[in-house]
């Protein structure tokens, strides 16, 4: 019975259950971690109850108020969604319980962040269950204000600094996202991404509406060269924020560009893949190089992260063909998810531990914090490109397409990329293998924490193992089919 | 809805609002890029919403005296409590950083 | 149970290695015990499995990973072969690392990344596509680095920095070898004579590029000039780990691989007709006389039978590239031969350094009266070396010379007898300063351990392997030696003796 | 056009006119508290007349009354804003303007 | 609570009802919205302001005193402000207020800044700065007839009133 | 009627322009609070007159809001912006 | 807080940017607005949106004022996480600093006179304003605007919440409106199978429930706001 109602509100019910627990751990912040874990838990079995009938039934649609598009706001879970929304359920929840040991020495904190963790939680899965452009962008502004509040939790004025950036960048981004949705609803008469896809047109407002949205969302999304807010933001904030924001964040607004351009824009610029493509290609490199550069491990990671994104964009070009690029780069976004939430768990127990993050001075961390620095070099395999793990696998699809086609160049970016990646990983865990005195007074890390993060590793090397079951939900009512 | 070849391009009042909006927005832009004071940019953010604002509604008004299109409007004013909210977290976050920092403008690049 | 063996094979070091990671510190007995019952185990399973592939059964495990991609371990003559080398060189060394190591911190870690090491040596043996190998092949770098930067010196960092850039990029090679070749063949099922022959010939140059890529993907971890700059840098690492990355893992896996590729993905015939077999010659020819060259200037006595290895390891490839199947023959059987040799080089330095801090071949004069065996042992691996009678790497060299005038390359001899010479000219002013040289001093810094001139577990292994070294030269025509190994391989290859 | 339509266009047009003429005051006059009486004054008066003149043209009591309570709270306001920023003003020591 | 107050409150609640009709333009469905919100109002007001005297015939007799001398009020100012010559000659002055209830001084001091000339700039007590527009003007007659209509207003009687509230 | 309505509301749209004047002048802040005290009053005729040309009754209550607000406004300024407690130093920007 | 910034130096304000890139985003946003006019210029013109599908389905609606309709109605989705919004902005304010502290003098009897005479009255406006959204312009968020400039003025005046409201009694205020929303969103969708699926006979009196219940947590959120920062401490 209970299982029954879940399969069948599983997908309302994994925007609701994280709104109420948000509601109640506001109203409650005596028992915010206790309500935060129950939701986390709660979203998790929702978002497997919808894999679960997604697999059995299909997409799933929901009309919101009963009336359908163009009238109503529309729901639609696809394989797509449901990948995201499955990967925002388990990093989620390894964050969540990350967090409740993270906070516990500092409850003045954990009040804000449970509430605006679960909201930011409600805008990301309401924004993989959103069929329509402008409740897209309110849940574009819902993400972004959570993500600035998060941002700005550790009080330094690093943090606010790259808090103001953060939230300065992501309404210029939602803005231009919705001049662009003004644009197409003059021109189309609705906002619902179905209708809109067959009215879209080779013409000016088009093509306006276009570049807005995409311009916007790449902004957002820190492609290369609109980077610059990121690494500030993701750098200051405290552990599982970083974790946050790195992981999944980042994936929303570039599955939004994604779903955005399979659906609508795909054919209306079939050049601009191209662009894309050059600029994640710069992105790997530059992100790569500044990462090899940053003296501060949180940076490090961040700059990774910079790298990552592009990675995710060398697809546009490739995808032209079959479906192994697009298969690629969300391999990428999942495990990278898995993986960047693990090494910034690592770096906050060792920043915890040593008081600092400087990379220089993690002087004999692997005997002292083990299980943090073999989750670091497990999630790092990943981010290389190592066998077995996720990101393996994602750069082989992607290296095929490539190869296939003859683009040579991205190619020899995805190579590189790999190497410059093992050459900043390995730059922190060389450190951890020092034998240098202990300088400083260590601060004791409790065991789940670092657990949590070797076990979001481990899943990010298991997706390299276990390849089917993702693709299996990926493959349902898939836009990713490509043009052939 | 198909693009049905009976709707014209012409000019309209309704499309001088537009024009307005994006000519507002492009200014607005400008200051959001050019001014390093956090107050502006804030500032500047607002005027570019409320740009964007005209060119949803101002497009919104019916051509033969019919009611105007509701939708647009509803969505300015969801748009509206949107940029109040964001102003506000915008404002009270540039007045922290000011107190912590003693400026009111962005740090500079971290890291590169 | 076809299915389980290679499984079992794999996790008789995996589990052990996992297990060990999680011990504290101090349980040495408890982690002896492990790591000598995988080694034993691995090496009883091997010897199963050695039974059933002599009785034609075949051992095949497919597991299902990317989508029409399988991870495959199948275990033919070949991949024996490795196995069977590795898995005995690692109880061996295993038994030696415990002396060594004893009472120096971070055991467990080091006996976790050991067996781990040896597990990704063992998959990439039995792999049966070049997906699968390529897969451990990668696990294999990631394993060894913390080996080599055990230490934690600046030295050793530096050392595993070095690593780690030269086999990183090499696996980014191989990758981009890999999957271009999986692009244009759609598998990449390691088969006798290989599965690229039958690709349209306006395929061919790009075969040629994936070739280069592939070689040069393997050829960083088997120290083909000029990609061997890690090896030497390498010795700062413990003993026990330089015998890994000379003789048991690391160097072979290279070797392997090109053996492999040049095998069962081109197949040795189509190689030659595309142009490739000879190059890979050439460099390998550069290789051995390069390293030959180079170990004659050094006094350092670890680095210097670090460019011995690179030297000695490219007769593998010179093996291979020669096409004909007496060459072959040689260049597999050194395989063998060179690890066995070179093993037994590497525990005596480490025997040296450790009892009585000897590191250059300059403080060596008169070490062969105080440390007989070690000594003994250190010669008759270094005579194999030279390519004397009756030891193993005579035999090697024999088949290499009778390939070359088989396939009518002629110059193989001329370079088989520079590079004997050159091996002599490093070798015999050690064995001379040793035996035959009175001590200038006290040694740098001599240690008593235990009632022989070192600890038993330190001098067993080098006797074992150097006794190795003389009964698979003696005993090279009995059943089931190297040797023989070697030519059952062969025919596979070329379908005829 | 009625009576009732001319009286109010005077109404409407005096209202407009006093309200040109608190902005001239607003600009004009030399100081805080001398621009707060003309503001004050001028644009009440305006606005009085102006909604005066828009009851003359509405079309029930109802909004007249409403037009009206408009009117009184701009009063209300207008009279404690004019008092609270000359206050203000005077505490901060803005001094008076004198001939 | 005594009768005066119950009469008040009534007072206030017809003067919320009012509001709401004149809000609601008159419209006879709002009331059942309307009704919940009138005594919610009153009751607020009631707890911000309690209840105190106020005469309808005072007030009746001050509205066209207002709305003439506002008039005059506009018209002078006005008039000052488009003279080319500027004719003012600000001054600072100082009352004393006779009216002994606090919200007859609030409502005096706001009133004189919308009669002619005055501006009712602080109170402190009884003493009350205004600012004049033209300090040759007969302001003081000026402010004390305002001060009379409004202690009608507010059932002040100035005379016999030693100046306590 | 309400083409007159009109032509009044955009007449004292215009005045608004001497408005901006005394903003960018000053010299206190009061006097630029003083212009959006105009504003204000300026904004309330303006919505009633349109209002009454264009026949639609809620520009009224918008009218009626600004009423409410404008108060607001003056308040948060006297007590917040230009509170006398919070000045320090000379009243140098106040006085010229 | 703003006050503090009044009279103290200006903090230091980097000079401006080379003119170089003034010239450069100049140049860049002029070609941004000739590809945004052009954009506009060819719009279709004739389109009438969705007003036609509004008007069908208005009687349905509940309400009888079209934008209140789609706000609450077709599209009361948005408005909840609209809403949402509100809640984040607010949090994200209060977890950033304490409320600034209130004026330092006594407010003065003209100015509590003010709060006296105009607080019920803004409090009947606000009212009014959300009764008339359901058949004219105006609504929760126009009520809820005024809700908070009455709060506003009083803390303005000097007052300022009791303490025993502080914690989670205002809390609950401020989160009042979304979770009566989303109560009845989740309730409709378990009744009836989607989100906010009005019964066309209930629909009036559940959207006036919402509507009552948001201008409520409207106000006090915005009221809230405009205090900077979380009340309770740092006073
Ligand atoms: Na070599
Ligand atoms: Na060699």
């Amino acid at each position: 019975m209970v299982r029954e109602a879940m399969l069948q509100y599983a997908d309302i019910a994994l925007i609701l259950v994280p709104l109420a627990g948000a509601l109640l751990s506001f109203v409650l912040p005596r028992a915010v971690s206790l309500i935060g874990i129950a939701s986390a838990v709660g979203i998790t079995f929702c978002a497997l109850g919808l894999t679960e009938t997604l697999l059995t039934n299909g997409v799933r649609q929901h009309l919101v108020g009963g009336w359908g598009a163009p009238l109503g706001i529309e729901l639609r879970a696809d394989g797509l969604s449901t990948l995201m929304l499955l990967m925002t359920a388990v990093v989620g929840l390894g964050i969540s319980l990350y967090a409740r040991v993270w906070f516990r020495s500092e409850a003045n904190k954990a009040i804000w962040f449970w509430p605006l963790w679960l909201l930011l939680w409600t805008a990301l899965n309401a924004l993989f269950l959103a069929a329509d452009l402008f409740n897209l962008y309110v849940t574009l502004e819902l993400l972004g204000l959570s993500a600035t509040g998060l941002t700005a939790l550790a009080g330094s004025a690093a943090a606010l600094g790259g808090a103001m950036r953060y939230l300065l960048v992501s309404l210029f981004g939602s803005l231009l996202y919705l001049l662009g949705i003004a644009l197409i609803y003059h021109q189309c008469g609705n906002v619902d991404i179905a209708l809109v896809a067959e009215c879209l047109s080779p013409t000016s407002p088009s093509w306006a509406a276009l570049a807005l949205i995409v311009s916007g969302l790449v902004l957002k999304t820190a492609l290369f060269p609109f980077h610059f807010w990121l690494p500030p933001a993701h750098a200051s904030a405290p552990a599982p924020v970083s974790a946050l924001l790195s992981a999944l964040v980042i994936k929303a607004t570039f599955y939004l560009l994604l779903r955005l351009w399979l659906d609508l824009f795909s054919p209306l610029a079939p050049q601009l893949d191209s662009l894309l493509g050059l600029l994640g290609a710069a992105a790997v490199l530059w992100g790569s190089l500044l990462a090899l550069r940053q003296v501060r491990l949180k940076l490090l990671i961040a700059y990774s992260t910079v790298a990552q994104i592009g990675y995710l964009f060398i697809a546009f070009p490739l995808a032209s063909v079959g479906m192994s690029a697009w298969n690629g780069a969300l391999y990428l976004a999942l495990s990278h998810a898995l993986a960047k939430a693990s090494m910034f768990m690592a770096a906050g127990n060792l920043m915890r531990h040593a008081g600092h993050d400087r990379i220089r001075e993690l002087d004999l961390v692997a005997q002292r914090l083990p299980l943090s620095v073999t989750a670091f070099a497990l999630a790092g395999m990943s981010i290389m490109g190592l066998p077995p793990s996720g990101g393996f696998v994602a750069k082989w699809w992607l290296l095929e397409s490539a190869l296939q086609q003859g683009m040579w160049s991205l190619a020899i970016v995805l190579v590189v990329g790999g190497i410059l990646a093992a050459a900043y990983v390995f730059r922190v865990v060389g450190f951890a293998f020092t034998e240098s005195p202990v300088t400083h007074e260590a601060c004791p890390i409790p065991r789940a924490m670092e657990w949590i993060a070797l076990v979001l590793a481990l899943g990010s090397l298991l997706l390299g193992v276990f390849v089917q079951p993702p693709l299996e939900v990926l493959a349902v009512g898939t836009p990713l089919a490509g043009g052939n | 809805m198909a693009a049905d070849d009976t709707r014209v391009s012409a000019v309209t009042p309704w499309h001088f609002y537009a024009l307005l909006g994006v000519g507002l927005f492009s200014l607005a832009l400008y200051t959001f890029i050019v001014q390093a004071h956090l107050l502006r940019k804030i500032l500047a953010f607002n005027i570019m919403g409320s740009s964007v604002f005209l060119v949803l509604a101002g497009l919104a008004g019916s051509p033969a005296g019919e009611a105007p299109d509701p939708v647009p409007h509803a969505m300015v004013i969801t748009g509206i409590v949107v940029a109040v909210s964001a102003t506000a977290l915008a404002l009270v976050l540039m007045l922290r950083l000011r107190d912590t920092s003693g400026r009111l403008t962005l740090p500079e690049d971290m890291g590169g | 149970m076809n299915q389980w063996l290679p499984l079992l094979v794999l996790a008789s070091s995996l589990l052990p290695g996992l297990i060990i990671f999680a011990l504290p510190e101090h349980k040495h007995r408890l982690r002896t015990i492990l790591n000598l019952t995988g080694a034993l185990l691995k090496l009883a399973l091997v010897l199963g499995i050695l039974w059933g592939v002599f009785n034609q059964q075949q051992y095949e495990v497919r597991l299902a990973l990317l989508p029409e991609l399988d991870m495959v371990f199948r275990v033919g003559p070949l991949a024996l072969f490795f196995i069977i080398l590795s898995s005995g060189l690692w109880l061996v060394t295993t038994i030696y690392a415990i002396g060594y190591l004893e009472g120096s911190p971070n055991r467990s870690r080091f006996f976790g990344f050991f067996s781990l090491c040896v597990t990704s040596t063992v998959g990439l043996a039995m792999a049966g596509n070049l997906f699968t190998f390529l897969l451990f092949y990668e696990m294999l770098t990631l394993t060894t680095y913390p080996l080599v930067v055990h230490r934690g010196t600046a030295e050793a960092r530096r050392a595993g920095r070095t690593y780690l850039y030269y086999t990183v990029s090499g696996g980014a090679l191989l990758l981009a070898g890999t999957v271009w070749l999986y692009s244009l063949t759609g598998t990449l099922e390691f088969v006798p004579q290989g599965f690229v022959s039958g690709l349209d010939a306006s395929h061919h140059q790009a075969l040629v590029v994936i070739f280069v890529l592939l070689i040069g993907g393997l050829g960083v971890k088997a120290a083909l000039v000029p990609l061997h700059g890690w090896l030497p840098k390498a010795m700062v690492a413990p003993a026990p780990v330089s015998a890994l990355l000379h003789a048991v893992a690391v160097v072979k896996a290279g070797a392997f691989g090109i053996v492999r590729v040049v095998y069962e993905v081109y197949g040795v015939e189509f190689s030659s007709s595309l142009g490739v077999a000879y190059p890979l010659a050439i460099v390998a020819a550069i290789t051995i006389i390069y390293g030959s060259m180079r170990a004659m200037f050094q006094d350092n006595l670890k680095r210097r039978l670090a460019y011995s290895t690179v030297s000695q390891v490219s007769y593998i490839a010179l093996g291979v590239a020669i096409v004909g199947p007496i060459a072959t023959i040689g260049g597999l059987v050194h395989l063998v031969h060179q690890g066995v040799m070179k093993i037994t080089l590497f525990f005596c330095a480490g025997i040296l350094d450790e009892t009585l801090g000897i590191h250059k071949v300059s403080e060596m004069k008169g070490v062969g009266r105080r440390m007989p065996w070690t000594m003994g042992a250190f010669t008759i691996a270094a005579f194999g070396m030279i390519g004397l009678p009756p030891f193993a790497g005579f035999v090697s060299k024999w088949y290499l010379s009778l390939g070359a005038l088989e396939a009518e390359q002629d110059w193989v001899i001329l370079l088989l007898v520079a590079s004997s010479l050159l091996n002599a000219i490093y070798f015999l002013p050690i064995l001379h300063a040793a035996w035959f040289r009175e001590a200038d001093g006290p040694w740098p810094h001599e240690r008593e351990l235990g009632r022989y001139e070192t600890a038993l577990a330190l001098l067993l292994p080098p006797l074992v392997t150097a006794a190795l070294t003389v009964l698979i030269g003696l005993f090279a025509a009995a059943p089931l030696t190297p040797l023989e190994w070697a030519k059952l391989i062969s025919i596979r290859e070329f379908g005829r003796p | 056009m009625t009576i009732a339509e001319l009286f109010s266009a005077v109404l409407l047009l005096a209202g407009s006119l006093f309200f040109i003429a608190g902005t001239i005051g607003l600009l004009r006059f030399p100081d805080v508290y001398t621009r707060l009486h003309a503001l004050t004054k001028a644009d009440n008066v305006g606005l009085g007349l102006i909604v005066t003149g828009l009851i003359l043209q509405a079309p029930s009591w109802e909004v007249a009354g409403k037009l009206m309570l408009i009117w009184l709270l701009v009063l209300v306001a207008s009279a404690s804003a004019c008092h609270l920023v000359a206050c203000t003003a005077l505490e901060r020591g803005v001094t008076p303007w004198r001939q | 609570m005594n009768q005066r107050n119950y009469l008040w409150l009534l007072q206030r609640t017809a003067l919320f009802s009012l509001l709401w009709w004149l809000l609601t333009e008159g419209n006879a469905s709002s009331w059942w919205f309307g009704v919940p919100l009138v005594l919610l109002a009153t009751g607020v007001s009631t707890l911000l302001a309690p209840p105190s005297c106020r005469s309808l015939a005072g007030w009746l007799r001050f509205i066209p005193f207002f709305i003439g001398h506002s008039l005059k009020g506009g018209f002078d100012v006005a008039w000052r402000a488009m003279h080319p010559a500027l004719p003012i000659a600000p001054l600072l002055v100082e009352y004393q207020m006779r009216l002994a209830n606090e919200q007859a001084r609030v409502f005096m001091t706001n009133t004189a800044c919308l009669l002619p000339g005055t501006l009712g700039a602080r109170f402190e007590g009884a003493s009350l700065k205004v600012h004049v527009l033209d300090g040759h003007g007969d302001f003081h007659s000026e402010l004390e007839t305002l001060e009379k209509k409004v202690a009608a207003l507010f059932c002040i009687d100035l005379e016999n009133n030693d100046g306590r509230i | 009627m309400a083409a007159f309505n009109l032509a009044l509301a955009l007449l004292l749209l215009s005045t608004l322009a001497a408005g901006l004047w005394r903003i960018l002048q000053g010299p206190t802040p009061a006097d630029r609070m003083l212009a959006a005290q105009l504003f204000g009053t300026t904004a309330v005729a303006c919505l009633l007159l349109l209002a009454q040309s264009s026949g639609r009754a809620s520009l009224r209550d918008v009218a009626l809001v600004f009423a409410l607000l404008a108060a607001v406004a003056v308040v948060a300024f006297v007590r917040r912006t230009w509170h006398p407690a919070l000045r320090k130093g000379g009243n140098r920007r106040d006085n010229r | 807080m703003p006050e503090k910034s009044n009279n103290q130096p200006t903090p230091e304000v980097q000079p401006p940017s080379e003119s170089g890139l003034r010239w450069l985003s100049a140049a860049l946003l002029l070609v941004l607005f000739a590809g945004l006019a052009s954009a506009i210029m060819s719009l279709p013109v004739g389109t009438s949106g969705l007003s036609g599908e509004v008007e069908a389905e208005l009687a349905n609606s509940g309400v009888s004022h079209a934008v209140t309709a789609v706000l609450l109605n077709f599209r009361g989705y948005d408005t909840l996480l609209e809403m949402a919004v509100l809640l984040v902005a607010l949090i994200g304010v209060w977890s950033l600093a304490p409320a600034t502290a209130a004026p330092l003098t006594a407010p003065g009897s003209v100015l509590e006179r003010l709060v006296e005479l105009y607080v019920p009255i803004m409090l009947l406006t606000a009212g009014y304003l959300l009764w008339n959204g359901a058949h004219a312009p105006g609504g929760a968020f126009q009520g809820g605007a005024v809700l908070a400039a009455a709060a506003v003025l009083m803390f303005l005046s000097g007052r300022s919440l009791p303490a025993s409201l502080e914690a989670w009694p205002f809390r609950s205020t401020i989160a009042l409106g979304l979770i009566v929303f989303s109560a009845v969103a989740a309730l409709l969708a378990w009744r009836r199978g989607a989100l906010l699926d009005y019964p066309p006979a209930a629909a009036g009196a559940l959207i006036l429930l919402i509507e009552t219940t948001a201008t409520v947590s409207i106000g006090s959120i915005l009221a809230a706001l405009f205090l900077g920062g979380r009340p309770g401490d740092g006073r």
